[in-house]
């Protein structure tokens, strides 16, 4: 088994083992963690495929910021661990052999004859070729127009983020003098009855 | 008359005068609808006289044609005309409306325009229907008219409405969604054209036309109605108001029977005549099941809406043995019954108007309160049992007679009608109006008014004349009827 | 062109008087209403008059008026066609008709609805015209239905009474059963004439005569004529009142007594004989028709006349008798002698509305009591009716020189003389009617008119409801719960309103002359007309070729013809025979049994208790149409109404398909669980299975 | 193609002018709208209708009914493009203005956020529309539905809202997954992202069949999603129902055509060469959703929700379109079959926003009146809103002469005239079962008597504006010529 | 060697993990958000293989694309989740069930 492959393999246990964590881990903490762990398995494999811009890009945007506003909404919010662990290996069977099913399906199309086309070992590219430089050529040039509207959805993502999770500050409390005069004394205080004590 | 477009003014007039009573009235000046949507329906009325007066008789082609492109799109025109076969019932639908409007003219006291306007929007749909030549033209029409006649159910109907107009609705829709797809079809293989006359001469293969002799089967049995598929019909007509069971009866029952005319006949004859049993089968259950259903009915409207059942029987039956007496006599009656079904639920609408009921039960000895009704009444039940001198006579006697021709047994059993028409008819008729007084209700009954006179005098004209001389409705339809029959007896087949 | 308006005026003249007094019954006075009434028919019956010499002069006419409908290759009109046969009925229907207008004023005098009566019966005198005029098959139809709508009206003139709306109910559907007959009939001879102008028609019979029709599946088949005959004679069944279609005339006695003599005696009810006298031509061609004319005549002369025997209103006695002698004409009909039938039809017509008139007058003069048990001895109060009586009675029993006897003794002998098969059942049941006919009538002239004066008793007249269980009059308040049918039996009039009976001391009185001149007028045609008709009538050649019979198949009228030597020798000759005697042997017993030991009858009824049950209740006739017919018929509709339609149609194909979209909503609905991972599992199986389907594809 | 091939090609930014505008114009009201202290944010409703007519004038004086590509084949320009967005801003206009009523009475939405979210989405359709190349398709529909998201939201303290949000956030999610993996899929199969190229491709033949296949069922599916047919339907009577009416509205309207569009461009144009495949495919969708829409549809009380499922039909029958196009390998009748599915959609977006307007209409005082009740006696409380709402109701049931029954009609000649009689009577048999519910609106409306009595009042605007609609709706329905035509002249130039 | 078909099942397998983790996790919103990212992440692999092998940048451009999504999108779905669990107080599943049937 050549280096490559070995690679490959290693890191694809990683990716599933953590994909898999992800999924069944009790704790969101654990899950987000595990889902770190996927990511730069994937990153690595990515870099197998000279995708060298992407890999480092998964890294900085995913591991980097997504997750850890993944990470800072499910610390901020007080959630009731306990409730969260609760059954999810009775629906398992049947999810399972869905997957299962699935993944045979999948497997068997492209894993099947279908892919002669592609069964060549494509050659490596020469090492002075710069995934980074010609990805960025793309960008802003062919793909000019999809990557101004990225910019408009991520301008999307923060408006609708400020919209829904903004809340206006409450009024500090200052005090108005014109309506301290005006209370009365029945106002903050007032007298309790209380019955003596029985006596037995 | 040539550059008046006669039939557009029938279709329109109605419904233009329909739109300006919706907008002028309201309940506060309910007079003012009433005496505009009678002005409206009387002009309609005026308006189609011209095609009597106007008609050619010796030709088998349509007349007062109107041809404009509607929708080129789908080659879909604005195609009218009428022959001998549909004239009739324009000018009978315009008159039943003046009738209809009449009969509600006291008694519909909430959302007068609305229930007036719903009368005269049917009305112009219903001409169109008539008068349309252009399949997509029929069928928008044909489809349309559901809508006036359904609000008119549930809103001015009895406390059972909703069922009523709901299975109205659905069950008719039920038979024009597979007409639709039938019109469609011939769309397709006519190669682009909605010309019911095209439809008439395009030559269709034996299965094409079986499949299409069905499907039309299924959307006029439905409305006509045929057995089994029926029962809408006395539900609607037990809770419509009476202007909505009149023309329901006189008009609305017409379009199926006026369908297998225009489409099934001419354009499946050979399919036709293939399955000819299957619809006299049909038709003599609904006169004869459906005669003795009738028999036992406790509700008046009810009781008159199984016997337009069965009177439709004869409709379909003198259709389906394809000779002149029996498509003209199946044609009388069709007319016939508009005047007489709608005199007998615009009968039944007096009393409930004062007492209320439609109850056999709750009446008895209405003549000692009402002899002017009750003599009225006696001349539409006896016409409705087929009594010679009235119109309901001609036609029965000309399909059994024509029956007679094709096979005695199917002649035989649809004589029966003679026997229990007349058995259902005047047992109810018996206990409704002779007698003595039953109870208060009928001691306090008051004879018909002015305005109730003349309904049933104009219904009256029309049983007794058509009854007497039926010659003038039937000299328009020989050249159109043999036309058809001629057409008919070729087999389409190539 | 004279005689067509003329033609015209015969109908259309008590058509306008009707119309008169019908629209404005409510308006006009009652002199204006019977006046005009009785012009009309007057009127009529003066053309008839002057048309009778007409055609006597040798004038027939055959032709249309207007062309009432045209339809493929067929025509149909409405015309008149004028011949011997034709205006005979026409003097007959307006003589009798005018009488009976005439009488009506004293008869009618108290009723509310006077002007309607009168409108009523000129409708009808005109609807009898129209039928007996016509030219042809649709217009006989519309007289024939048109005489069946007034008779309907009529008979429930009194339309408070229970019994007389059940009565004329049961009229019109019974006649309507015979006229499902009669238009299938009508039907054939379109379908195979190709017209149903009668002069066409006949015309071409012969032609047709051997012409079948597969009417029972692939055997031999049915010739064409005989089926055609048997049809159009279920038509005269039900209007004629023939065994057993004869159940509705009985109980058509509900109606005021005019009408009973008019419609129920004289005319309408002969209008079946006279359709099969116009249709003799094709009879003629049907020995099978024939046997089934004479044996249901047979059957209705003698059964009927059985019935009358045990009857005890007045006016039910006459009734039938009148289906008894209309069972005589039919029995003529059968044996080919047409004239003969019409000829008693014509002499019945005058003495059966004698008797009916006079019948009335005894009502009026008990007070519209109807029960003879309650009368006796009237003859001295009621002179004229007593008198007129007697002359009705013996017209119809056949006392020689009057004219029933002409006619009767002629049916008498034509059917001995006939060789249909049936003719000798005919001829003994013909023979037997002569006895019970003489004994019933004069059962009747004698409880009426002589013996103990049984009126005005203090338990009369409500004591003795004849044969009415008391539940059968219970339902009597005009409660219309479904079962008035139980009304039917008949014999509770003495319950209604109308039924005053004498008060207790009071006398029964002579009626004023409108009541009594119509039945003088009649009395006299009833002695003479047989005498001086009978000649021209059965053996000259008055009908000419208005009546056809085939002489080499049916040669009955020429050997009656053989055997008559003049009006009076057979009045001499029939002394001697049994006819003659079985007649007086029937007076003689109802003298004996009632006037003179009234212990007997009853005795019998004691013994012969079975048999007295089997009449009283008609034999069983009205129990079983009431039970199989009525009962059944609503038992059916019942049940395909609430099993069909209501159950199998409604219940389970309309709304348990709707029922069934309704639950498959609701159980679509769940499916809609909320829950986000049902969703995307439900897409994921989705995607599952287009992907399946797709991979195993490729 | 290597780096050094490769050229920056100026852009013709002129047939992208409408975007260009809609996005400065979004940006400016949206960085305006924070100057703005007006309460009511008029000044940020009138900004935001005159940038949509300022678009529509744009797109309709830059039209040239001629096909053009720019942005590097990226953007599409055609006639069908032009055709759709100005009925899409027509849309929106209506929306906001029927909107209007209902987001001033919720302090929440009344804010220019609202605005600012409806053009980015409008943005993004119009990118969907004029989309020739996958990524434009995946940027355009996410632009889409992360505004969607957000506006669903945007009532923040209601719980179904929040709800409805949460569970289209996840569902799209998941179904611009679906969609995505099926584009790789296609990439992978022709090895190519721009849609005219991948239908060059497959056409000549130099493509993996498997592959090819396989990623579509992912395409349809996700496809299925944005339609929102059975079984991606899921969402769709959640989201109606939970979100606020005024959204509601917007996600039941607009996004129709949107995904018409999308429909269009990816299978119609990129992908014909295997219809056979996705035609099936689509029939089954179909089917299944005119069954579960319309018996669903039956048993609800609430009337978004009634309109959801009904939604879920209509799209099902849209359909039917889209898959007579291509009969056995013969695409004579695509022109006629895909304008009838185009005529569909554009008069079940009117319906449609007449529909979800009257129940904006209808809520009051910071009430929903959205259940079927809240209509009883309609007839009674405003004749002639009644009267429009039934229109609309018949116009949905396919009744003539309202321009739904033309819809139907033309999509069913469609059918028939690709020889599916069968699924003809399959389409007509549900459509029956659907006309029940629609029944039972105007029921409601016309046979019951009102519980609330109280008189309907509504902007002027919008009075207008719904009578207008309603009686498009009916005139439409006796002079359908007109659209029915453009609609199928605008495809056979783009096509 | 490794071959197209080794990451192409790899994607696939990572779909499925993902695709069971969204219908069989019901219990934890953020376990599914995190999910459709591993989702995204399967779909981004396919992208990469693809353009390596076809040695065509657009997959990867394409992947950059929805990476930029991603992370939009996971900020609105976190906003949404803050908003719900503001309102419910929870971030149960089985919790958002008020609209259903």
């Amino acid at each position: 088994m050549e280096f490559r492959t070995f690679v490959f393999y290693f890191l694809s246990a990683i990716l599933v083992i953590a994909g898999l964590r992800v999924i069944t881990s009790r704790n969101p903490v654990h899950a987000a963690l595990f889902l770190v762990l996927a990511f730069f398995s994937a990153s690595g494999i990515w870099m197998l495929l000279q995708a060298e811009f992407l890999a480092i890009a998964l890294v900085l945007i995913y591991v980097g910021a997504v997750m850890v506003l993944f990470l800072f909404v499910v610390m901020m919010l007080d959630i009731n661990l306990d409730r969260l662990r609760e059954g999810f290996w009775s629906y398992l069977p049947l999810g399972s052999i869905i997957a299962l099913l699935m993944v045979a399906e999948m497997g068997l199309v492209l894993g099947g004859n279908y892919l002669g086309l592609f069964e060549a070992e494509v050659p490596q590219t020469s090492a002075d070729h710069s995934n980074v430089q010609a990805v960025g050529r793309l960008l802003f040039t062919e793909y000019v127009y999809p990557f101004e509207l990225a910019s408009v959805i991520l301008l999307v993502g923060i408006v609708a983020a400020v919209a829904l999770t903004q809340r206006e500050r409450r009024q500090s409390k200052a005090v108005s003098p014109s309506q301290q005069v005006f209370v009365k004394a029945w106002d903050r205080y007032r007298v309790l009855q209380m019955p003596a004590e029985k006596k037995d | 008359m040539s550059g008046t477009p006669l039939l557009s003014l029938a279709i329109w007039v109605p419904i233009l005068a329909g739109l300006v009573v919706l907008a002028t009235g309201s309940d506060r000046n309910a007079p003012l609808a009433r005496a505009l949507s009678l002005i409206g329906a009387v002009a309609g009325l005026l308006v189609t006289i011209p095609l009597y007066t106007g008609f050619d008789l010796h030709t088998p082609a349509m007349q007062f044609v109107e041809l404009k492109p509607w929708i080129p799109r789908f080659n879909v025109n604005y195609h009218l005309g009428v022959d001998g076969i549909s004239m009739l019932f324009v000018i009978l639908n315009s008159f039943i409306t003046v009738t209809v409007i009449l009969a509600g003219w006291q008694v519909i006291d909430s959302k007068v325009a609305q229930y007036n306007a719903g009368f005269l929007i049917m009305s112009g749909l219903l001409n169109g229907i008539f008068s349309a030549l252009d399949g997509v033209l029929f069928y928008v029409f044909f489809e349309a008219s559901l809508i006036p006649l359904y609000l008119i159910i549930g809103i001015w109907g009895g406390p059972n409405r909703v069922y009523a107009a709901f299975k109205f609705f659905l069950f008719t829709l039920f038979g024009s969604l597979l007409f639709l797809i039938a019109l469609l079809y011939l769309f397709i293989s006519s190669g682009g054209s909605f010309s019911i006359l095209d439809w008439h001469r395009m030559p269709i293969g034996m299965t094409a036309q079986t499949w299409l002799f069905l499907a039309f089967l299924v959307a006029f049995a439905v409305k006509v109605p045929m057995w089994p598929v029926h029962t809408w019909l006395p539900d609607a007509h037990v809770e419509a108001p009476t202007g909505g069971s009149i023309v329901l009866a006189a008009i609305a029952l017409k379009l199926g029977a006026y369908g297998f005319l225009r489409f099934s006949l001419p354009i499946a004859p050979d399919a036709s005549h293939e399955l000819a049993g299957l619809v006299i089968a049909l038709s003599l259950i609904a006169i004869i099941y459906i005669g003795f259903v009738a028999l036992v009915q406790e509700d008046m409207k009810k009781l008159v809406a199984y016997s337009s059942i069965a009177h439709m029987g004869f409709v379909t039956l003198g259709f389906f043995i394809f000779s002149p007496l029996g498509v003209e006599g199946a044609l009388v009656q069709m007319i016939s019954h508009g005047f007489v079904s709608g005199a007998m639920f615009f009968s039944i609408g007096v009393m409930y108007d004062r007492a209320h009921s439609r109850l056999i039960a709750d009446y008895g000895g209405v003549v000692n309160t009402m002899p002017k009704f009750a003599a009225f009444f006696m001349l539409f039940a006896m016409a409705n049992a087929g009594l010679p001198a009235t119109s309901g006579f001609v036609g029965e006697f000309m399909v059994i007679l024509a029956a007679v021709e094709h096979n005695f047994w199917v002649a035989f059993a649809a004589a029966s009608t003679m026997i229990v028409g007349a058995a259902y008819t005047l047992w109810m008729y018996k206990r409704v109006v002779f007698g003595s007084v039953a109870n208060h209700h009928v001691a306090e009954l008051s004879d018909i008014n002015g305005r109730e006179f003349l309904v049933f005098v104009l219904f009256a004209i029309g049983a007794l004349g058509m009854g007497l001389y039926p010659q003038p409705f039937t000299e328009v339809m020989h050249s159109s009827v043999d036309e058809l029959l001629r057409h008919v007896a070729l087999s389409k087949i190539q | 062109m004279e005689m067509q308006k003329l033609y015209l005026l015969v109908p259309l003249a008590p058509l306008v008087g009707a119309i008169i007094a019908g629209l404005f019954c409510r308006v006009i006075p009652r002199w204006v209403a019977h006046t005009v009434t009785i012009a009309g028919v007057a009127i009529s019956c003066f053309a008839s008059f002057l048309i009778f010499r007409d055609v006597m002069a040798g004038n027939t006419y055959n032709g249309p008026v207007y062309q009432w409908l045209t339809s493929g290759n067929y025509r149909f009109e409405v015309g008149f066609l004028i011949d011997q046969l034709t205006v005979t009925m026409m003097l007959v229907v307006t003589f009798v008709s005018l009488m009976v207008h005439i009488y009506t004023i004293g008869y009618m005098q108290d009723d509310p609805g006077y002007n309607r009566f009168f409108s009523y019966i000129s409708l009808f005198t005109f609807s009898m015209l129209m039928l007996v005029m016509s030219n042809n098959f649709m217009q006989l139809f519309f007289g024939w239905e048109a005489v069946g709508l007034v008779s309907y009206l009529l008979i429930g003139f009194w339309y408070t009474r229970p019994t007389a709306i059940f009565a004329n109910l049961k009229a019109f559907l019974v006649n309507r059963v015979g006229d499902f007959g009669f238009i299938l009939g009508i039907g054939l001879v379109l379908a195979h004439f190709g017209t149903l102008d009668y002069a066409a028609v006949f015309a071409k019979a012969p032609e047709l005569a051997g012409t079948t029709l597969q009417l029972f599946g692939k055997g031999e088949g049915v010739a064409l004529m005989t089926a055609t005959c048997i049809l159009l004679f279920v038509g005269a069944m039900g209007k004629s009142a023939q065994v057993p279609l004869h159940v509705w005339l009985p109980d058509s006695m509900e109606g005021p007594t005019p009408i009973s003599a008019l419609i129920h005696a004289a005319t309408m009810v002969t209008a079946g004989i006279f359709m099969v006298a116009r249709m003799s031509p094709l009879f003629e061609l049907s020995d099978t028709a024939l046997s089934f004319v004479i044996v249901i005549g047979a059957v209705t002369a003698l059964f009927m006349g059985f019935l009358g025997i045990i009857q005890n209103d007045i006016k039910r006695v006459v009734a039938y008798s009148t289906l008894s002698q209309l069972g005589y004409m039919t029995v003529a009909l059968g044996a080919s002698a047409y004239s003969v039938a019409i000829f008693h039809l014509m002499t019945h017509a005058f003495f059966k509305a004698l008797l009916f008139l006079a019948a009335g007058s005894v009502i009026i003069g008990m007070h519209h009591d109807q029960d003879i048990r309650n009368m006796g001895g009237l003859r001295r109060y009621m002179p004229i009716t007593w008198i007129t009586s007697l002359v009705g009675s013996l017209a119809l029993i056949g006392t020689p020189f009057f004219a029933g006897f002409y006619s009767k003794d002629s049916i008498i002998e034509a059917v001995a003389m006939s060789h249909i098969p049936g003719a000798g059942f005919a001829y003994f049941a013909v023979m037997a009617g002569v006895f019970v006919t003489a004994f019933y009538s004069f059962r009747m002239y004698f409880l009426v008119f002589h013996g103990e004066e049984r009126f005005g008793r203090a338990a009369a007249p409500h004591g003795h409801a004849d044969h009415s269980s008391p539940a059968k009059e219970s339902g009597h308040a005009g409660s219309s719960d479904g079962h008035d049918e139980d009304h039917g039996h008949h014999a509770d009039d003495a319950h209604d309103a109308h039924h005053h009976g004498l008060a207790p001391g009071e006398k029964p009185h002579e009626t004023p002359w409108v009541v009594t001149l119509p039945l003088v007028l009649l009395a006299i045609p009833s002695v003479i007309i047989g005498y001086v008709a009978i000649e021209p009538m059965l053996f000259g050649d008055y009908f000419k070729a208005s009546i056809f019979v085939d002489a080499t198949a049916h040669p009955v009228m020429k050997e009656l013809a053989h055997h008559f030597h003049g009006a009076f020798a057979m009045a001499a000759h029939a002394l001697t025979t049994a006819v003659f005697w079985l007649a007086a042997l029937g007076v003689a017993l109802s003298w004996f049994f009632y006037l003179k030991r009234p212990d007997i009858p009853a005795a019998i009824k004691e013994r012969a208790g079975w048999l007295y049950t089997l009449l009283d209740n008609k034999y069983y006739f009205d129990k079983f149409n009431e039970a199989f017919f009525a009962g059944g018929a609503r038992l059916l509709g019942r049940g395909l109404w609430k099993g069909g339609d209501a159950g199998l149609i409604d219940g389970i194909i309309v709304n348990g398909s709707a029922h069934f979209v309704g639950w498959l909503a609701t159980m679509v609905r769940l499916f809609q669980t909320g829950h986000i991972y049902h969703y995307a599992f439900t897409m994921i199986i989705g995607v599952f299975v287009l992907m399946t389907l797709w991979v195993t594809r490729a | 193609m290597t780096l050094a091939e490769m050229q920056f090609q100026v852009p013709d930014l002129r047939l992208a002018s409408a975007e260009i505008f809609m996005l400065l114009m979004a940006c400016l009201i949206l960085v305006g709208d924070l100057l703005v202290k007006d309460e009511k944010r008029t000044l940020t409703f009138v900004a935001t209708q005159l940038t949509l007519i300022g678009a529509a004038v744009i797109t309709f004086a830059s039209s040239s009914g001629e096909t053009a590509y720019t942005f590097s084949n990226m953007y599409v320009g055609d006639l069908m493009a032009d055709l759709l967005k100005l009925l899409l801003y027509l849309t929106v206009i209506v929306i906001l203005f029927y909107s209007r009523g209902y987001i001033l009475e919720r302090p929440q939405m009344a804010r220019g956020e609202y605005y600012s979210l409806a053009l980015f989405a409008t943005l993004g359709m119009m990118v969907m529309i004029s989309a020739s190349h996958l990524v434009t398709v995946y940027i355009g529909l996410e632009l889409l539905s992360l505004s969607l998201y957000a506006m669903v939201a945007m009532n923040r303290d209601s719980v179904p809202a929040t709800e409805a949000a949460m569970k289209y956030f996840v569902l799209g999610a998941l179904a611009s997954g679906l969609l995505l993996y099926g584009m790789s899929m296609i990439y992978g199969a022709t090895g190519t992202l721009e849609i005219p190229a991948i239908a060059e491709r497959l056409y000549m033949g130099q493509f993996d069949k498997g592959i090819l296949v396989f990623g579509l069922v992912f395409l349809v599916s996700g496809l299925a999603f944005k339609l929102g047919v059975v079984p991606f339907h899921m969402w769709i009577p959640d989201v109606y129902h939970g979100a606020p009416t005024a959204v509601t509205l917007f996600i039941a309207t607009a996004p129709k055509l949107a995904a018409f569009a999308m429909v269009m461009r990816l299978l119609v144009n990129g992908l014909i060469v295997v219809s056979q495949d996705w035609q099936a495919m689509l029939i089954i969708l179909s089917v299944l959703s005119m069954a579960i829409g319309n018996i669903a549809a039956i048993a609800q009380t609430n009337l978004k929700r009634m309109l959801a499922y009904s939604a879920i039909s209509h799209m099902g029958f849209m359909l039917l379109g889209i898959v007579t196009g291509v009969v056995g390998g013969d695409a004579r009748f695509a022109l006629n079959a895909y304008s009838s599915a185009m005529f569909y959609v554009i008069t079940y977006v009117l319906t449609s926003a007449g529909t979800f307007g009257m129940i904006l209409l209808l809520a009051r005082g910071g009430l929903e009146s959205d259940e079927l009740d809240d209509f009883k006696g309609l007839n009674r409380r405003s004749p002639w809103f009644a009267a429009v709402m039934m229109m609309m109701m018949f116009s949905m049931a396919g009744i003539p002469f309202f321009v739904g029954f033309f819809a139907k009609f033309s999509v069913l000649q469609a059918v028939v005239a690709a020889g599916h009689l069968w699924l003809a009577i399959v389409a007509v048999a549900f459509s029956l079962i659907g006309c029940f519910y629609y029944l039972r609106v105007v029921k409601i409306m016309y046979f019951d008597p009102p519980t609330n009595t109280s008189p309907i009042e509504a902007p002027l605007d919008m009075k207008i504006l719904m009578s207008a609609n309603g009686l498009a709706v009916a005139l439409l329905g006796i002079f359908p010529q007109v659209l029915m035509s453009l609609c199928a002249f605008s495809l056979l130039r783009s096509l | 060697m490794l071959t197209l078909s080794h990451f192409l099942i790899l994607g696939a397998i990572l779909f499925a993990i993902s695709v069971v983790g969204i219908f069989l996790n019901r219990k934890n919103l953020i376990i599914i958000m995190m999910s459709i990212e591993l989702m995204l992440l399967a779909v981004n692999m396919n992208f990469i293989a693809f353009s390596h092998y076809l040695q065509d940048l657009a997959g990867q451009v394409f992947v950059f694309f929805i990476l930029t999504v991603a992370a939009a999108e996971a900020a609105i779905g976190l906003a949404i989740l803050v908003v719900l669990f503001r309102n419910l107080k929870t971030i149960h599943v089985d919790d958002l069930d008020s609209l259903k049937g």
